[in-house]
Protein backbone atom coordinates (compact mmCIF):
# COMPACT_ATOMS: atom_id res chain seq x y z
CA UNK A 1 0.00 0.00 0.00
CA UNK A 2 0.83 3.53 -0.30
CA UNK A 3 0.22 6.12 2.39
CA UNK A 4 0.41 9.69 0.76
CA UNK A 5 -0.68 12.66 2.51
CA UNK A 6 -0.74 16.58 3.58
CA UNK A 7 -1.42 17.02 7.06
CA UNK A 8 -2.16 19.98 9.11
CA UNK A 9 -1.38 18.82 12.54
CA UNK A 10 2.01 17.28 14.18
CA UNK A 11 2.65 14.00 12.72
CA UNK A 12 2.92 10.62 15.00
CA UNK A 13 5.73 8.74 14.34
CA UNK A 14 5.01 5.39 15.67
CA UNK A 15 1.10 5.69 13.71
CA UNK A 16 2.92 5.90 10.49
CA UNK A 17 5.26 3.09 11.39
CA UNK A 18 2.47 0.89 12.26
CA UNK A 19 0.78 1.77 8.57
CA UNK A 20 3.82 0.05 7.32
CA UNK A 21 4.86 -2.39 9.38
CA UNK A 22 4.38 -6.27 8.01
CA UNK A 23 4.05 -9.64 8.69
CA UNK A 24 6.00 -10.17 5.89
CA UNK A 25 8.93 -7.99 6.31
CA UNK A 26 11.99 -8.08 8.37
CA UNK A 27 12.95 -4.36 7.79
CA UNK A 28 11.41 -0.84 8.08
CA UNK A 29 13.51 2.15 7.60
CA UNK A 30 12.08 6.02 8.33
CA UNK A 31 13.51 9.30 7.54
CA UNK A 32 12.08 12.28 9.32
CA UNK A 33 12.70 15.97 8.44
CA UNK A 34 12.68 18.07 11.64
CA UNK A 35 12.38 22.51 11.98
CA UNK A 36 16.09 23.34 12.96
CA UNK A 37 16.51 26.37 15.09
CA UNK A 38 19.55 27.98 13.30
CA UNK A 39 19.92 29.30 9.71
CA UNK A 40 23.49 30.88 9.09
CA UNK A 41 23.36 32.34 12.43
CA UNK A 42 19.83 33.63 12.83
CA UNK A 43 17.85 32.00 15.42
CA UNK A 44 14.71 30.31 13.57
CA UNK A 45 11.08 30.23 15.50
CA UNK A 46 9.36 28.30 13.41
CA UNK A 47 8.71 27.33 9.63
CA UNK A 48 5.59 28.10 7.38
CA UNK A 49 4.70 25.21 4.54
CA UNK A 50 2.54 25.76 1.29
CA UNK A 51 2.18 23.78 -1.10
CA UNK A 52 0.22 23.03 -4.63
CA UNK A 53 -1.87 20.55 -2.89
CA UNK A 54 -3.51 18.37 -5.70
CA UNK A 55 0.16 18.83 -7.53
CA UNK A 56 2.08 18.07 -4.55
CA UNK A 57 0.09 14.63 -3.71
CA UNK A 58 -0.21 13.41 -7.56
CA UNK A 59 4.38 14.03 -7.33
CA UNK A 60 3.96 11.85 -3.94
CA UNK A 61 2.15 9.37 -6.11
CA UNK A 62 4.92 9.19 -9.17
CA UNK A 63 7.33 9.14 -6.39
CA UNK A 64 5.72 5.65 -5.00
CA UNK A 65 5.69 4.01 -8.31
CA UNK A 66 9.38 5.34 -8.90
CA UNK A 67 10.59 3.31 -5.74
CA UNK A 68 8.35 0.13 -7.10
CA UNK A 69 9.84 0.15 -10.08
CA UNK A 70 13.28 0.39 -8.63
CA UNK A 71 12.88 -1.57 -5.97
CA UNK A 72 9.52 -3.84 -6.63
CA UNK A 73 10.43 -6.14 -3.14
CA UNK A 74 9.06 -2.82 -1.22
CA UNK A 75 6.00 -3.73 0.90
CA UNK A 76 4.37 -0.32 1.99
CA UNK A 77 5.51 2.91 1.98
CA UNK A 78 4.51 6.31 3.32
CA UNK A 79 4.51 9.94 2.72
CA UNK A 80 3.37 11.86 4.58
CA UNK A 81 4.01 16.24 4.93
CA UNK A 82 3.11 18.65 7.04
CA UNK A 83 2.23 22.01 6.07
CA UNK A 84 1.09 25.10 7.71
CA UNK A 85 3.12 26.29 10.95
CA UNK A 86 6.13 23.66 12.02
CA UNK A 87 7.95 24.82 15.47
CA UNK A 88 11.55 23.69 15.85
CA UNK A 89 11.88 20.26 16.84
CA UNK A 90 8.50 19.08 15.20
CA UNK A 91 8.50 17.02 11.95
CA UNK A 92 7.67 18.67 8.02
CA UNK A 93 8.16 14.98 6.42
CA UNK A 94 8.02 12.13 7.35
CA UNK A 95 8.94 8.78 4.77
CA UNK A 96 9.14 5.48 5.65
CA UNK A 97 9.44 1.86 3.59
CA UNK A 98 8.93 -1.56 4.58
CA UNK A 99 10.60 -4.83 2.80
CA UNK A 100 11.46 -8.18 3.24
CA UNK A 101 14.92 -6.97 3.52
CA UNK A 102 17.25 -4.24 4.54
CA UNK A 103 19.06 -2.71 1.57
CA UNK A 104 15.62 -1.81 -0.62
CA UNK A 105 13.91 0.38 2.32
CA UNK A 106 16.96 1.55 3.27
CA UNK A 107 17.83 2.64 0.04
CA UNK A 108 14.52 3.64 -1.28
CA UNK A 109 13.98 6.07 1.92
CA UNK A 110 17.44 7.75 1.00
CA UNK A 111 15.91 8.17 -2.99
CA UNK A 112 12.58 9.10 -1.82
CA UNK A 113 13.60 12.12 0.33
CA UNK A 114 16.01 13.19 -2.76
CA UNK A 115 13.18 13.46 -4.82
CA UNK A 116 10.26 14.61 -2.54
CA UNK A 117 13.13 17.34 -2.69
CA UNK A 118 13.60 18.46 -6.21
CA UNK A 119 10.18 17.81 -7.53
CA UNK A 120 7.16 18.21 -4.87
CA UNK A 121 5.41 21.53 -5.35
CA UNK A 122 5.97 22.39 -1.44
CA UNK A 123 7.29 25.62 -0.18
CA UNK A 124 8.86 26.72 3.19
CA UNK A 125 9.39 30.14 4.74
CA UNK A 126 11.53 30.35 7.73
CA UNK A 127 10.55 32.70 10.33
CA UNK A 128 13.55 34.51 11.85
CA UNK A 129 13.26 36.18 15.97
CA UNK A 130 14.55 38.85 14.46
CA UNK A 131 12.84 39.04 11.19
CA UNK A 132 9.03 38.08 11.27
CA UNK A 133 8.90 38.46 7.94
CA UNK A 134 10.99 36.11 7.49
CA UNK A 135 12.79 34.28 4.52
CA UNK A 136 11.46 32.09 1.33
CA UNK A 137 13.93 28.55 1.29
CA UNK A 138 15.05 27.05 -1.43
CA UNK A 139 16.25 23.32 -1.62
CA UNK A 140 19.53 22.93 -3.14
CA UNK A 141 20.75 19.45 -2.97
CA UNK B 1 -17.02 30.04 -18.09
CA UNK B 2 -17.27 28.83 -21.44
CA UNK B 3 -17.69 31.20 -23.98
CA UNK B 4 -14.03 32.51 -25.79
CA UNK B 5 -13.58 36.56 -25.46
CA UNK B 6 -13.79 38.33 -28.64
CA UNK B 7 -10.36 38.46 -29.41
CA UNK B 8 -9.56 34.76 -29.95
CA UNK B 9 -8.53 34.20 -26.28
CA UNK B 10 -9.60 31.81 -23.80
CA UNK B 11 -9.75 32.48 -19.98
CA UNK B 12 -7.31 30.19 -17.63
CA UNK B 13 -6.87 29.80 -14.38
CA UNK B 14 -3.48 31.24 -12.81
CA UNK B 15 -1.99 29.76 -9.18
CA UNK B 16 0.58 31.47 -7.47
CA UNK B 17 2.93 30.27 -4.48
CA UNK B 18 5.46 31.54 -2.21
CA UNK B 19 7.12 34.27 -3.34
CA UNK B 20 5.35 34.38 -6.42
CA UNK B 21 2.04 34.64 -4.28
CA UNK B 22 3.61 38.03 -2.37
CA UNK B 23 4.62 39.24 -5.30
CA UNK B 24 1.12 38.91 -7.34
CA UNK B 25 -0.39 39.95 -4.04
CA UNK B 26 -3.04 37.27 -4.60
CA UNK B 27 -3.14 33.27 -4.86
CA UNK B 28 -5.45 33.08 -7.75
CA UNK B 29 -6.34 34.82 -10.98
CA UNK B 30 -7.99 34.62 -13.97
CA UNK B 31 -5.80 35.54 -17.47
CA UNK B 32 -7.10 35.81 -20.98
CA UNK B 33 -4.63 34.07 -23.51
CA UNK B 34 -4.01 32.55 -27.32
CA UNK B 35 -5.24 29.15 -27.00
CA UNK B 36 -1.72 27.93 -28.29
CA UNK B 37 1.31 29.75 -26.75
CA UNK B 38 5.10 29.36 -25.99
CA UNK B 39 5.87 28.36 -22.42
CA UNK B 40 8.55 31.15 -22.64
CA UNK B 41 6.03 34.25 -23.63
CA UNK B 42 3.45 32.61 -21.56
CA UNK B 43 5.66 33.18 -18.68
CA UNK B 44 7.01 36.69 -19.57
CA UNK B 45 3.25 37.83 -19.81
CA UNK B 46 2.33 36.56 -16.03
CA UNK B 47 5.80 38.14 -15.05
CA UNK B 48 4.77 41.48 -16.52
CA UNK B 49 0.94 41.49 -15.72
CA UNK B 50 1.71 39.77 -12.13
CA UNK B 51 5.16 42.12 -11.39
CA UNK B 52 7.46 38.66 -11.12
CA UNK B 53 10.21 40.04 -12.53
CA UNK B 54 12.07 39.65 -9.54
CA UNK B 55 12.08 35.91 -9.53
CA UNK B 56 11.59 35.93 -13.33
CA UNK B 57 14.53 33.25 -13.97
CA UNK B 58 13.77 31.00 -11.41
CA UNK B 59 10.15 30.51 -11.95
CA UNK B 60 8.58 27.48 -13.33
CA UNK B 61 5.28 26.67 -14.74
CA UNK B 62 2.70 23.52 -14.36
CA UNK B 63 -0.41 23.26 -16.75
CA UNK B 64 -2.82 21.25 -15.15
CA UNK B 65 -0.40 19.86 -12.31
CA UNK B 66 2.11 18.57 -15.05
CA UNK B 67 5.25 20.59 -14.75
CA UNK B 68 6.57 22.19 -18.20
CA UNK B 69 9.62 21.00 -19.08
CA UNK B 70 10.57 23.13 -21.92
CA UNK B 71 10.13 26.96 -22.43
CA UNK B 72 10.61 26.32 -25.95
CA UNK B 73 7.30 24.31 -26.34
CA UNK B 74 3.86 24.88 -27.53
CA UNK B 75 1.16 24.67 -24.69
CA UNK B 76 -2.21 24.06 -25.97
CA UNK B 77 -4.74 25.81 -23.29
CA UNK B 78 -8.20 25.12 -23.42
CA UNK B 79 -10.67 27.10 -21.30
CA UNK B 80 -10.72 26.70 -17.42
CA UNK B 81 -6.76 25.12 -17.99
CA UNK B 82 -4.78 25.51 -14.48
CA UNK B 83 -1.51 27.30 -14.99
CA UNK B 84 0.31 27.23 -11.65
CA UNK B 85 3.57 29.33 -11.54
CA UNK B 86 6.05 27.88 -9.10
CA UNK B 87 9.17 29.21 -7.57
CA UNK B 88 12.01 27.20 -6.04
CA UNK B 89 10.72 24.83 -4.38
CA UNK B 90 11.72 23.79 -1.15
CA UNK B 91 9.69 20.84 0.46
CA UNK B 92 11.19 18.24 3.03
CA UNK C 1 24.16 11.60 23.20
CA UNK C 2 24.26 7.77 22.77
CA UNK C 3 21.56 5.65 23.80
CA UNK C 4 21.90 2.12 23.75
CA UNK C 5 20.18 -0.45 25.56
CA UNK C 6 18.91 -4.21 25.72
CA UNK C 7 15.39 -4.10 26.21
CA UNK C 8 13.27 -7.09 26.87
CA UNK C 9 9.51 -5.09 25.98
CA UNK C 10 7.80 -3.79 23.47
CA UNK C 11 10.35 -1.07 21.83
CA UNK C 12 8.27 2.65 21.47
CA UNK C 13 9.46 4.06 18.10
CA UNK C 14 8.28 7.36 18.97
CA UNK C 15 10.22 7.18 22.32
CA UNK C 16 13.52 6.51 20.78
CA UNK C 17 12.46 9.49 18.00
CA UNK C 18 11.81 11.40 20.61
CA UNK C 19 15.30 10.59 22.37
CA UNK C 20 17.24 11.83 18.93
CA UNK C 21 15.61 14.30 17.77
CA UNK C 22 16.93 18.06 18.51
CA UNK C 23 16.74 21.61 18.09
CA UNK C 24 19.59 22.07 16.01
CA UNK C 25 19.14 18.92 13.35
CA UNK C 26 16.92 19.04 10.51
CA UNK C 27 17.46 15.12 9.95
CA UNK C 28 16.62 12.33 11.92
CA UNK C 29 17.36 8.56 9.86
CA UNK C 30 15.54 5.32 11.95
CA UNK C 31 15.68 1.99 10.79
CA UNK C 32 13.44 -1.05 12.37
CA UNK C 33 14.09 -4.76 12.05
CA UNK C 34 10.98 -6.58 12.72
CA UNK C 35 10.14 -10.83 12.92
CA UNK C 36 9.22 -11.70 9.89
CA UNK C 37 6.48 -14.71 9.02
CA UNK C 38 8.40 -16.92 6.78
CA UNK C 39 11.27 -18.47 6.46
CA UNK C 40 11.96 -20.60 3.18
CA UNK C 41 8.19 -21.39 3.32
CA UNK C 42 8.24 -22.49 6.98
CA UNK C 43 5.59 -20.22 9.30
CA UNK C 44 7.37 -18.44 12.17
CA UNK C 45 5.78 -18.12 14.91
CA UNK C 46 8.21 -15.65 16.99
CA UNK C 47 12.26 -15.08 17.59
CA UNK C 48 14.11 -15.58 20.67
CA UNK C 49 16.69 -13.67 20.95
CA UNK C 50 19.32 -13.73 23.43
CA UNK C 51 23.15 -11.80 24.18
CA UNK C 52 26.30 -12.07 25.60
CA UNK C 53 24.67 -8.67 26.83
CA UNK C 54 28.21 -7.11 28.54
CA UNK C 55 30.20 -7.58 25.41
CA UNK C 56 27.07 -6.48 23.03
CA UNK C 57 26.82 -3.15 25.01
CA UNK C 58 30.73 -2.71 24.38
CA UNK C 59 30.30 -3.67 20.84
CA UNK C 60 27.02 -1.27 20.46
CA UNK C 61 28.85 1.70 22.24
CA UNK C 62 31.91 0.48 19.35
CA UNK C 63 29.72 0.82 16.76
CA UNK C 64 28.30 4.50 18.23
CA UNK C 65 32.34 5.76 18.11
CA UNK C 66 32.93 4.26 14.57
CA UNK C 67 29.48 6.32 13.85
CA UNK C 68 31.05 9.42 15.39
CA UNK C 69 34.55 9.43 13.62
CA UNK C 70 32.75 8.41 10.08
CA UNK C 71 30.35 11.15 10.29
CA UNK C 72 31.10 13.86 13.24
CA UNK C 73 28.06 15.83 12.18
CA UNK C 74 25.89 13.30 14.29
CA UNK C 75 23.95 14.56 17.12
CA UNK C 76 22.48 11.79 18.47
CA UNK C 77 22.36 8.41 18.59
CA UNK C 78 20.57 5.42 20.08
CA UNK C 79 20.48 1.90 19.32
CA UNK C 80 18.10 -0.05 21.02
CA UNK C 81 17.93 -3.94 20.49
CA UNK C 82 15.10 -6.53 22.26
CA UNK C 83 15.97 -9.76 24.18
CA UNK C 84 13.85 -12.79 24.70
CA UNK C 85 10.80 -13.66 22.42
CA UNK C 86 9.98 -11.31 19.82
CA UNK C 87 6.60 -12.06 18.28
CA UNK C 88 5.88 -12.05 14.42
CA UNK C 89 5.31 -8.25 13.51
CA UNK C 90 7.08 -6.51 16.56
CA UNK C 91 10.60 -5.20 16.71
CA UNK C 92 14.12 -6.37 17.38
CA UNK C 93 16.31 -3.75 16.74
CA UNK C 94 15.88 0.02 16.18
CA UNK C 95 18.44 2.02 15.32
CA UNK C 96 18.48 5.79 14.85
CA UNK C 97 20.07 9.11 14.50
CA UNK C 98 19.98 12.74 13.94
CA UNK C 99 22.04 15.68 12.41
CA UNK C 100 22.02 18.73 10.90
CA UNK C 101 22.00 17.31 7.57
CA UNK C 102 20.63 14.75 5.92
CA UNK C 103 23.14 12.39 4.06
CA UNK C 104 24.73 11.84 7.46
CA UNK C 105 21.90 10.67 9.44
CA UNK C 106 20.86 8.42 6.53
CA UNK C 107 24.43 7.02 5.43
CA UNK C 108 24.64 6.16 9.02
CA UNK C 109 22.10 4.32 10.18
CA UNK C 110 22.53 1.84 6.90
CA UNK C 111 26.53 1.63 8.00
CA UNK C 112 24.88 0.83 11.95
CA UNK C 113 23.07 -2.36 11.15
CA UNK C 114 25.63 -4.02 8.85
CA UNK C 115 27.99 -3.16 11.92
CA UNK C 116 25.34 -4.57 14.29
CA UNK C 117 24.70 -7.46 12.38
CA UNK C 118 28.41 -8.95 11.88
CA UNK C 119 29.90 -7.69 15.25
CA UNK C 120 27.75 -7.16 18.11
CA UNK C 121 27.11 -11.02 20.29
CA UNK C 122 23.32 -11.55 19.91
CA UNK C 123 21.81 -14.62 18.79
CA UNK C 124 18.27 -15.00 17.59
CA UNK C 125 16.16 -18.83 17.13
CA UNK C 126 13.09 -19.01 14.88
CA UNK C 127 10.55 -20.88 15.85
CA UNK C 128 8.34 -22.42 13.63
CA UNK C 129 4.60 -23.47 13.61
CA UNK C 130 6.02 -27.25 12.35
CA UNK C 131 8.86 -27.44 14.87
CA UNK C 132 8.54 -25.30 18.18
CA UNK C 133 12.31 -26.59 19.13
CA UNK C 134 13.75 -24.04 16.18
CA UNK C 135 16.42 -23.21 14.45
CA UNK C 136 19.59 -20.99 15.62
CA UNK C 137 19.90 -18.54 12.55
CA UNK C 138 23.04 -16.92 10.92
CA UNK C 139 23.88 -13.70 9.65
CA UNK C 140 24.79 -13.59 6.31
CA UNK C 141 25.71 -10.55 4.53
CA UNK D 1 39.38 -18.44 43.49
CA UNK D 2 42.82 -16.62 43.40
CA UNK D 3 45.10 -19.69 44.12
CA UNK D 4 46.57 -21.51 40.97
CA UNK D 5 45.82 -25.68 41.46
CA UNK D 6 48.79 -27.87 41.63
CA UNK D 7 49.40 -28.51 38.03
CA UNK D 8 49.98 -24.59 37.40
CA UNK D 9 46.82 -24.15 35.28
CA UNK D 10 44.23 -21.65 36.35
CA UNK D 11 40.47 -21.71 36.49
CA UNK D 12 38.93 -19.68 33.91
CA UNK D 13 35.06 -19.07 33.45
CA UNK D 14 33.60 -20.09 30.40
CA UNK D 15 30.05 -18.62 28.75
CA UNK D 16 27.99 -20.74 26.36
CA UNK D 17 25.76 -18.90 24.06
CA UNK D 18 22.95 -20.17 21.73
CA UNK D 19 23.69 -23.48 19.90
CA UNK D 20 26.83 -23.87 22.06
CA UNK D 21 24.95 -23.28 25.02
CA UNK D 22 22.24 -26.03 24.06
CA UNK D 23 25.47 -28.70 22.92
CA UNK D 24 27.49 -27.88 26.30
CA UNK D 25 24.02 -28.12 28.40
CA UNK D 26 24.70 -25.28 30.85
CA UNK D 27 25.90 -21.57 30.02
CA UNK D 28 28.34 -21.36 32.17
CA UNK D 29 31.77 -23.66 33.28
CA UNK D 30 34.87 -23.20 35.28
CA UNK D 31 37.72 -24.59 33.25
CA UNK D 32 41.48 -25.37 34.06
CA UNK D 33 43.96 -24.30 31.64
CA UNK D 34 47.64 -23.33 31.23
CA UNK D 35 47.59 -19.22 32.15
CA UNK D 36 49.50 -18.81 28.22
CA UNK D 37 47.54 -20.59 26.04
CA UNK D 38 47.44 -20.86 21.80
CA UNK D 39 43.76 -19.77 21.39
CA UNK D 40 42.97 -22.25 18.99
CA UNK D 41 44.64 -24.69 21.42
CA UNK D 42 42.22 -23.51 23.95
CA UNK D 43 38.98 -23.93 21.04
CA UNK D 44 40.52 -27.55 20.72
CA UNK D 45 39.89 -28.32 24.42
CA UNK D 46 36.35 -26.51 24.46
CA UNK D 47 35.72 -28.07 21.87
CA UNK D 48 36.31 -31.72 23.63
CA UNK D 49 35.41 -31.49 26.82
CA UNK D 50 31.84 -30.01 26.03
CA UNK D 51 31.05 -31.89 22.95
CA UNK D 52 30.91 -28.68 20.63
CA UNK D 53 32.47 -30.71 17.80
CA UNK D 54 29.56 -30.18 15.78
CA UNK D 55 29.97 -26.17 15.56
CA UNK D 56 33.84 -26.63 15.78
CA UNK D 57 34.16 -24.89 12.63
CA UNK D 58 32.05 -21.61 12.81
CA UNK D 59 32.79 -21.30 16.71
CA UNK D 60 34.88 -18.08 17.71
CA UNK D 61 36.04 -16.73 20.85
CA UNK D 62 36.07 -14.22 22.98
CA UNK D 63 38.61 -12.97 26.17
CA UNK D 64 36.74 -10.50 29.07
CA UNK D 65 34.66 -9.51 26.05
CA UNK D 66 37.05 -9.11 23.04
CA UNK D 67 36.83 -11.14 20.45
CA UNK D 68 40.06 -13.17 19.52
CA UNK D 69 40.31 -12.26 16.11
CA UNK D 70 43.65 -14.83 15.20
CA UNK D 71 43.23 -17.98 16.71
CA UNK D 72 47.26 -18.95 16.05
CA UNK D 73 47.85 -16.06 19.08
CA UNK D 74 48.98 -16.58 22.45
CA UNK D 75 46.48 -15.73 25.24
CA UNK D 76 47.35 -14.32 28.35
CA UNK D 77 44.71 -15.92 31.04
CA UNK D 78 44.48 -14.70 34.94
CA UNK D 79 42.68 -16.39 37.52
CA UNK D 80 39.00 -15.77 36.32
CA UNK D 81 39.21 -14.39 33.30
CA UNK D 82 35.98 -15.09 30.92
CA UNK D 83 36.22 -16.69 27.85
CA UNK D 84 33.21 -16.46 25.63
CA UNK D 85 32.10 -19.42 22.71
CA UNK D 86 30.76 -17.44 20.05
CA UNK D 87 28.62 -19.63 17.64
CA UNK D 88 27.63 -17.20 13.98
CA UNK D 89 25.98 -14.52 15.26
CA UNK D 90 22.70 -13.21 14.54
CA UNK D 91 21.20 -10.17 16.12
CA UNK D 92 18.96 -7.88 14.15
Amino acid sequence: MDYIKLVSNKIDIQQVHNLIVDDGCGACSMFVGTTRDTFEGKKVISLEYEAYENMALKEMSKICSELRTRWPILKHIAIYHRLGTVPVREESVVIATSSPHRAAALESVSFAIDELKSRVPIWKKEIYEEDPVGEWKENKE
Amino acid sequence: MNEENKSGTININILFFAKSRELAKTSRAVFAVEPVVQAGQLLKQLVDRFDLSAISNCIILAHNENYIENLDEDIHLQQADEIAVIPPISGG
